[in-house]
């Protein structure tokens, strides 16, 4: 039987499944359906420097084919996730990446700081949650400002260190290079594209925060696009998501370049998703005779 | 470690009720009824569900065709079956109540953390419209019940039978006095609040708030159940988030797994 | 009853909604269905200077509630369509918008001159065809090049002037203000959002072109979210457009601000869909209350 | 001139066959067999479609939850239904066969331009897999009709009856031999074409294109059926694209309104 096994940046997963940042908390309570290990990693809610509260209610509004949501950022601050979620997190025997936000480049170094000193596996910079005034978004959107906080935040990170990139851009392959030449490990692609939508009897935006970030299966064929692009510009990994609710979604996604994928909101929609796409794409690799997933990464034939 | 298909199977095979908190089940319509002009009676057969069951929990339903889940409480638990009782709100309920008799609906429960029934003295069930249901099986919990149902008018009156024989008084309030006392709940509440011991309610926040005011004024313990859209179900996404206040700060706790039931005064209105 | 009627720059529609361009061909064939004139108007295949082959087939693939396409800009060229359709066209009882792709700014000006000389009653300016090499899109992902093409084509165009705007941007207010800058007197949004489905079988992207244009109800979010924020940059009307397919997401664009509709990929899953929508516009405006269209436009009432 | 609610309805309750040359009709599924694995012969019931029906059109059919319609040959069209015959393929066609007998299915229909059959002569009408099914009602317009069918194996088999009772001759053929001749169309199709005056065909393109070069060959007319992703179905959003030649011009046409039926000579395979 194939190997799920994938390695990106010098960590190796299990296999290629990671819970999307955001989507699993810090992994507790999808510990109660299934062993943690099942995963290839988890990538934690995504956490600043300071504790926060998030936005208020309504956080999340239902689309074709997918979601909004708003959330935040609301989370317990860095010093508490070291202190309380990662320890129990290391026993699960699961790739662990902190995904961070911060308000400056220098909250983001401080918390690359604290976090090189843990044993998390890899550090996710989120430079592109669309959710919060000054969460990282204004980050993400042009490649000088790109290329000067992963220089800035790769100074003082010493995990490997994966840049999370904003579909919300006029040439995110050109993004995508200058988190290389700052010298991320990887990328991680894409977060949420921004929406809205309206409850047309009151007029209010059904998302408090007035927009949303949109996920699920309706952005996947952006996503797998924008992973070709970037596929084709950079060297270093990418990881692959936005919108995999299948095998086959998660097949095709690796097909167009990604070397590990993360899924979220499927999770939503059915808990034990991961279960079903690491079954799915094992058995697509053995029926295709591909020995490793590495196997399948970029084999895209275009036209 | 790697994973193989063997241990995937086997996770899903071992994924009882006995081993993990969560469970998820393929559970059978096996009985439907349209009690109210839009407001739909389920019975649904799932036995390692209905057996965990607590009182104020609820089951969070896939809706084919949809992203997101329903969330829907627990209105009662018999044997092997759960009772959810919902109305069609949207386009999601919609097609929930198309479902037939025979049909497989995806259950992920029971959830969240549902009313605390002290195994002695008297408590107050108090409804309002589609926030009844789910104080029958709560009702039943209790050594001594009083519901309190309140309903638009006579054609939105569901489950009073039901509440008969599980409770040991029920009120029924309309608000155009077409079939019970003509009022809202809180003003059936005020004639029985001196005997209850604790108060618990599920409805509209307006009337939650109400009962909450009145229930501190006579200084009697009060539950509520609130509501709010929500992703994962389990409290893993942060999105069904509650305004409360503890040891006097305030922050979002989150529906799905704090709640859905809250002390009233923990709860910022 | 509420008047169903519209005024866009100037023009005056019967209904807000408008075929959306490259969706309903030069309305012959729908008009096999109802009369053109249940249409507010129609907004023609894009036509350029020459004659267009288009893209090799295939040419559309399905995507969880959406389509891409890359049709490729096939059309018979201008002189034949002022020649041959427009004529017809005339005698439809409907706005007649005439939809324009050029390689470079020079052929814009001359497809405008030619139509200025007609009676079509508007001049719509596809900047954001992301299907073909050189359709547009590289003038529409800029201030600075829409802008410049919004001036050089405004001096020579004698008819309203619409732009429309592709979603594949940083910051699309921005540019819908540069459009307006420079004369265009309404702008249409929003274009489709490029998107890729590749074929796990064989490797190949389904669509020949590799990428494609996503439209359909994906992408209602997004255009409610960009129209939106257009909507509080500019003061020209926008034709709001992008996955609306039932009168529900009609009124919810008209509210994010959008004074017309463009309806396009809903007319393949329904071909009455026109109708139908017009209806839903017509009893919720009477519901409210309002007395017409424009009354609803922008009523937003955000957080 | 403004739209009002009572045109709107007009225009709705107007769109009859004999005003409007397109049209949708709520069809019911009145009769439905898996012929063959994966294979599903559907009657719907819509009498205003079938009648209009000609030989080589198809029927767009709306799927639930899908936002493109699925394009499926008439297989016949006897009275007041048409037949459809298809396979399952991906999600759409899974869904379509998921229908029940009773249920309305939405046909697009008849569209396209279909097979030019004359009065008098001998037509040999050749279809391949799922290019079978259109090869019937076709069949049955010509004086003399030769169906060829060719099938992988004795399994996947289909209408072979119906075929027999609506032509003069039928060869069927096996990839494997395990039913019929052993061998392709093309070899059938040698041992008849002497005595045909048009060959008609249906089938995966690189069988249309072995036909259309022996039809060729024996200076045949030959008229053939083609396939490509649709969208409108009805010719105005020109992703149907097929390659062809006219005056010696190469272009595109379309499917939906200039096929599926293509005169081979204008064919760019
Ligand atoms: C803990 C809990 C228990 C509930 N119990 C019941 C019950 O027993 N019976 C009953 O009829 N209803 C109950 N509700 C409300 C019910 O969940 C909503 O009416 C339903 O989700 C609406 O879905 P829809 O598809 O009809 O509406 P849509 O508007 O199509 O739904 C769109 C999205 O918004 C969400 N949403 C819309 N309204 C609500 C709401 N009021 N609360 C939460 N989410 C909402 C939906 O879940 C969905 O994600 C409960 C809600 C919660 C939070
Ligand atoms: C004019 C015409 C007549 C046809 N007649 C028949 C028939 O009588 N019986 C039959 O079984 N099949 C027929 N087909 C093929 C049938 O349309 C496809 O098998 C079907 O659309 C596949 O849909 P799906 O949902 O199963 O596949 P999916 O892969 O889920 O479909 C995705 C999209 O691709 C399109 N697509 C995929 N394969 C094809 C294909 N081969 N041709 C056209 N579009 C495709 C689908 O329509 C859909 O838009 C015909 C096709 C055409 C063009
Ligand atoms: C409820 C929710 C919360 C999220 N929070 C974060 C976050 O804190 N940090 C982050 O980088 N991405 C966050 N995301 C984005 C996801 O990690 C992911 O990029 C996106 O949802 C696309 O993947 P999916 O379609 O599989 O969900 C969040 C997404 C959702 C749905
Ligand atoms: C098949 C197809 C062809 C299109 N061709 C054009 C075109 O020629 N010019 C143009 O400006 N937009 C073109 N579009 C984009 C539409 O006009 C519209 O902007 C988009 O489809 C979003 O609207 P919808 O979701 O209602 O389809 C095309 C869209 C489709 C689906
Ligand atoms: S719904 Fe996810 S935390 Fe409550
Ligand atoms: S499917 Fe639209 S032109 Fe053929």
């Amino acid at each position: 039987m194939a190997d799920l096994g994938v390695n990106v940046a010098g960590v190796q997963f299990n296999n290629p499944l990671i819970a999307a940042s955001g989507t699993f908390g810090f992994g507790r309570e999808y510990s109660e359906f299934y062993p943690l290990s099942t995963l290839g990693g988890i990538s934690c809610k995504g956490i600043t420097l300071q504790e926060r509260l998030g936005n208020p209610p309504p956080r999340i509004a239902e689309t074709p084919s997918g979601i909004l949501n708003a959330v935040g950022l609301q989370n317990p601050g860095v010093d508490h996730f070291i202190a309380e979620d990662l320890p129990w997190l290391r026993q699960q025997n699961t790739v662990v990446i902190s995904n961070i936000a911060g308000n400056t480049p220098e909250e983001y170094c401080q918390m690359a700081e604290k976090l090189s000193d843990t044993d998390v596996d890899m550090i996710e910079m989120n430079i592109s949650c669309p959710n919060v005034k000054s969460g990282g978004v204004q980050f993400g959107t042009s490649c000088e400002s790109v290329g000067a906080i992963t220089k800035a935040v790769r100074r003082c990170c010493k995990k490997p260190l994966i840049v999370k990139l904003s579909p919300n851009v006029t040439d995110i392959a050109s993004i995508a290079k200058s988190a290389e030449a700052e010298g991320a490990d990887a990328v991680s692609m894409i977060n949420t594209l921004t929406g809205m939508r309206i409850d047309i009897n009151t007029g209010r935006p059904i998302i408090h925060n007035n927009t949303g970030g949109m996920s699920g299966p309706a952005v996947f064929p952006v996503a797998v696009r924008m992973v070709w692009q970037v596929a084709q510009a950079i060297n270093i990994p990418i990881i692959g998501m936005g919108g995999i609710s299948t095998w086959q979604d998660a097949v095709e996604m690796l097909i167009a370049g990604a070397a590990a994928l993360q899924i979220g909101t499927v999770l939503f929609s059915d808990p034990y998703a991961p279960i079903k796409i690491n079954k799915g794409i094992a058995e697509f690799l053995d029926k295709k005779g591909l020995q490793s997933v590495a196997e399948l990464t970029g084999t895209i034939n275009p036209w | 470690m790697c994973y193989t298909i063997k241990q995937i199977n086997n996770f899903m095979g071992e994924r009882v009720a006995t081993i993990m908190k969560y469970d998820v089940e393929l559970s059978r319509l096996i009985k439907k009824e349209e009690i109210a002009q839009g407001i739909f009676d389920f019975t649904v057969k799932c036995p390692s569900l209905a057996k965990k069951a607590q009182a104020g929990q609820f089951a969070h339903l896939a809706v084919p065709g949809k992203t997101l889940r329903r969330p829907i409480s627990i209105c009662d638990a018999v044997g092997d079956s759960l009772r959810l009782v919902f109305q069609v709100r949207g386009q999601g309920t919609e097609k929930l109540a198309q479902a037939k008799v025979g049909d497989d609906i995806d259950v992920l429960a029971p959830l969240g953390h549902g009313f605390t029934i002290p195994p002695r003295g008297t408590v107050a069930f108090i409804g309002g419209g589609i926030g009844v249901p789910p104080m029958l099986y709560s009702g039943k919990q209790a050594e001594k019940a009083i519901a309190i149902l309140g309903f638009r008018d006579k054609a939105g009156v569901i489950l009073a039978k039901d509440f008969e024989e599980a409770c040991s008084q029920v009120i029924v309030t309309t608000d155009d006095g077409s079939f019970g006392l003509h009022g809202f709940v809180t003003d059936a509440l005020r004639t029985v609040i001196d005997k209850v011991d604790l108060v618990c309610a599920c409805g509209p926040t307006p009337m939650l708030k109400a009962v909450a005011a009145m229930a501190r004024e006579h200084n009697t313990p009060c539950q509520v159940s609130m509501e709010e859209r929500m992703g994962c179900g389990v409290g893993a996404c942060l999105v069904c988030a509650c305004k409360t206040k503890k040891d006097n700060k305030e922050g979002y706790s989150h529906v799905c797994k704090n709640g859905p039931v809250f002390n009233a005064e923990e709860v910022v209105w």
